[in-house]
């Protein structure tokens, strides 16, 4: 049986999903890393897609053809490579809307990554719509870029941030939510899904509860976007982010999605070329959104990669990938549950494929090393989500996320890997 | 399949790893200070109690961390007793260069106690380990800080 | 007499820069442009460096090669690959400290373009050392990016800002200057170089001369870092901007060079990961320079291509650009005096290779269709300095701006096709 | 050199381009509007006099701008006099599909004066141009602006 075969039967024959012809588009997935002369090293098991993505060939190929072919500075160019350059990076606008099912790119505001957006929002929107005393609502389970930017505008302005907590099994207390809505609270900024936990958050529900009591309503979509098709416009969001990272494209470019009316309303964040109308130094006039956010030369190289990664996923099917990861989860969570003293965080019943986990008596930087020297790349420590590490009383943890390309097999190495880490310590 | 990692994890780090020494928060101490590895999440805390001429009587820590940085903390507690200020803080540079530079690039520390230095070398292997040389050096950047009478310290 | 030879000849036999291999390396100058069915377009002749540079195959490679062997997300992970991403990407802050005589990494600060450097500053080290009735003191030839943003701290907290006018040949009033160093000034923000005149500005002098008086001193380097070896030592900069898809590398990141002493006091900027060093929801510490600065997923990709664009122009030594683009300069301007009716705005003597100009009754977006339609690539408009403009009574002007690639046959086809155009017109 | 050029700049464009109809801020008119296309620099105002029915009496220009905006500017204060504001509305979005779209694109804007049309034809050039669309539809926009009684539009 080829090695095809064998994960085309691991993972049910009538799999309309094919993972080994799938990893043959990143070219990455082939190596080994740790190698010795004279000893050959481990194959590499990636397992840390939830930090980032690994990028197919058709990714690295659209932005070196791009440099190649078609590279110049966009939107006041009259040339030919301006033109060019301009219509494809402004391409992507259209594919980030499409994506997000956003009614059209005005609505795609892009910045230098996840974090970014969210600074965006606190200092443009939130100055401009919040006050002293006014809340925004966020959740124990949110990543750091969730946190300390109202952190810095509640040190700015006087705000408060409250938190709904985290149950037990990792997913949101909902009843302790509703009761949170309190006239204070303005902006709900609340994750889509956890990046430690894996939690999927009802998004829909969480928008209409906040909008039935007139609260704005932001998600971060870093994880949710990666894992599953999403609808900014079923679940009704006001802003959604993403990171261009995490979706299989590079580095340097994030997406925030914001309602139209709510984007024309707000503010310029930062000042520069092409986010103005006209300037003097007496007076400057800001152009529409989406561009009065976007200050200076744009993520032009970075736009093009990502409307590459947007093309990639979307051919696969954003469906048939959150199947595939659900299968390797369901797997991985089965197999797991055998390794004695192992605990996993976060097991409610939405969850993406993400599985954070501790073993008793071994620290997990231990855990990362001895999993590394296998092969299998981890991440461990407190991916910046502190509070929730408190909250669950763990100073750290390991955590296996999976990605398009990821197999069954996979799977396999991990288990063995951590089974050999505890004899090792034991 | 971890063969190459026994230089990392030596049998006296694993044994000082999973039995500490010296670990608690003593009753009486006169010096204190915190470490923090954002990497990874480890905190500890060394505590020192130092004699009327400044030389350390007694040394313990607490915290929690990786089988490196405790067995580093549980080393250095019971190595430092009875040291000078001096020779601690000779100690620390040499250890902090064994475990970040190559022999010839290593600086003058002062005088050093070769026999507690080493005691130290068995966490030599961290030099081949870039992100694990913070859990090595953690408990002695508290216990620097704590000399110099801070009240916190950060490895970096 | 092959080309290659034809080139050498014309920039002086004994010249040691070899234009014409150099131009091998960039693989898009060897394209046409405006091809159609049955014709050849024309060969593309870049003279829009100014806005964005061309990328060497050297730098395309090395982002290509990260990303199919080497990519990870940098600073918390244990694995090899995280570990590898992450030497790879810091090792771009020692080069661009080299590259800017500063004296060690932790003096870079990464950022998602020049302007966003500008907004950093303005901001962070703006909002802590700037009260209502303090003044920034910028000049008349400024980019959008170092106007914008002390408008919009102005807006915040009340600063006032003061202009240094431009002589008629497109120098600083040194004069003016020197007057306008009043007690209310705090800090100095001047152009290293000017996007549209060229204008090389006394850099050390106007920092000796503010700091004689106490004042911080930041250089828009954008261009400057560009044309020519930059050391902040020796021009004694508080900080200094530039970006890196001018310097032939990547968008989508930015450098901005900061005094330790300074950095270290200054408040962070935006809020997220990797710039904290423990949060919790009532409070967050926040980690050292320049690490602080940068929050979240930085441009890791972004950062490898950079150092290989740093390794590139390093290798053909900054002063030999200079000394070619010099003589392209010279020849250009050269030739375009026997053009009637052009008109060189900025003819200091201290000058980047970058020729703005205006033809009289042609309007210099007809002027740039029609150059386009000839390959030659120019950019129109008012090149994000609009009070420039304003002060040389021009609505917009024509930049021819050169790089290290290009060569006297270029200045050839530009002039013939500004004669040709003038012929449309005529 | 500049033969396919010859679409764009069509020789009644260069001649208006060279010598603008109604060109200067007349003595009396009752609406006016900027138009300022911030890609080039270029600005210009608009001048409408409206009669007591609504309908264009007359209408001039002024301000800065290529070969493209001026002429355009020019055809168009020459094409709307007389006209009622629904038929220069009309003109408007036709002119506007003209310039931006395929054929078969082109949305119903209301009935439009053909000859008046017809006379717009020589700028369907630019939609080979898209970087130059906003040159020849900027004294429109500013045209509408005025109609509606805004006192500044932009482009963009
Ligand atoms: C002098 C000058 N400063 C600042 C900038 C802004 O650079 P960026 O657009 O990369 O932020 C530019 C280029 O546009 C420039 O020429
Ligand atoms: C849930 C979540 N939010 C936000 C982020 C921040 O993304 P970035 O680092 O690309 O800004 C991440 C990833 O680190 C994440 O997992």
């Amino acid at each position: 049986m080829s090695s095809h075969a064998a994960v085309r039967a691991a993972i049910g024959d009538n799999a309309p999903y094919d993972v080994m012809r799938v990893r043959q588009d990143f070219p990455i997935l082939s190596r080994t890393v740790h190698d010795k002369p004279g000893r050959a090293g481990k194959p590499l098991v990636y397992l840390d897609s939830a930090a980032s993505a690994q990028k197919p060939r058709q990714v690295i190929d659209a932005m070196k053809r791009f440099l190649e072919e078609d590279y110049a500075n966009v939107h006041r160019g009259v040339h030919f490579l301006s033109q060019r350059s301009t219509d494809l990076y402004e391409a992507t606008r259209d594919k980030a809307a499409a994506f997000l099912n956003a009614p059209s790119r005005e609505h795609i505001v892009f910045t230098r990554n996840a974090t970014e957006a969210f600074n965006l929002v606190a200092q443009s929107w939130g100055r401009a719509n919040l006050k002293a005393g006014d809340a925004v609502l966020i959740s124990g389970m949110e990543h750091h870029a969730n946190i300390v930017p109202w952190q810095l505008l509640r040190d700015q302005i006087g705000i408060a941030l409250k938190v709904v907590p985290v149950l037990d099994d990792g997913s949101l207390d909902m009843d302790a939510y509703a009761d949170l809505l309190t006239d204070d609270v303005k902006l709900v900024a609340i994750t889509h899904a956890s990046n430690v936990l894996g939690t999927i958050n009802p998004a829909k529900e969480i928008a209409r509860l906040a909008h039935a009591r007139g609260k704005t309503v932001l998600f971060d979509g870093s994880q949710a976007a990666v894992h599953g098709p999403v609808d900014v416009r079923a679940i009704d969001a006001d802003f959604y982010i993403f990171t261009g990272h995490k979706l299989y494209g590079p580095t340097g470019i994030g997406v925030l999605y914001g309602r139209k009316e709510i984007l024309d309303r707000m503010p310029p964040y930062q000042g520069g070329g092409d986010m103005i109308s006209s300037v003097s130094f007496e007076e400057t006039v800001y152009r529409e959104a989406p561009y009065r956010f976007e200050a200076g030369t744009p993520p032009i190289i970075e736009g093009v990669g990502l409307g590459a990664a947007i093309d990639y996923v979307t051919a696969l099917g954003m469906d048939a990938i959150h199947a595939h990861e659900q299968r390797l989860l369901a797997h991985a969570m089965d197999r797991l549950k055998d390794v004695d003293g192992l605990r996993v965080l976060g097991t409610a019943p939405a969850k993406a494929a993400i599985i954070s986990f501790t073993v008793e008596g071994i620290h997990p930087h231990d855990i990362g090393t001895l999993l590394d020297r296998a092969g299998v790349a981890v991440r461990v420590g407190r991916h910046c989500a502190e509070p929730l590490m408190d909250r669950f009383g763990v100073g750290a943890t390991a955590r296996a996320s999976f990605g398009l390309y990821n197999t069954e097999a996979e799977v396999e190495t991990l288990v063995e890997a951590v089974k050999a880490t505890k004899s090792f310590f034991g | 399949m971890f063969d190459d990692l026994r230089d990392l994890y030596q049998e006296v780090i694993l044994d000082h790893g999973r039995n500490p020494r010296n670990f608690g928060r003593p009753d009486s101490f006169n010096r204190t200070a915190k470490g923090d590895n954002p990497m990874c999440g480890d905190k500890i805390a060394v505590y020192l109690t130092l004699a009327p001429d400044g030389s350390i009587q007694d040394a313990h820590f607490d915290g929690r961390g990786c089988a490196i940085s405790q067995a580093s903390a549980s080393l250095m507690t019971e190595i430092l007793k009875g040291k000078s200020q001096a020779e601690a803080e000779a100690l620390f540079g040499h250890f902090h260069d064994m475990c970040t530079k190559d022999d010839h690039e290593h600086t003058d520390h002062g005088p050093v106690d070769e026999e507690a230095f080493e005691k130290l070398q068995v966490l030599s292997g961290v030099r081949e380990f870039p992100m694990r040389v913070k859990c090595a050096t953690l408990a002695w950047h508290a216990m620097n800080a704590a000399l110099h009478g801070e009240e916190k310290t950060s490895t970096e």
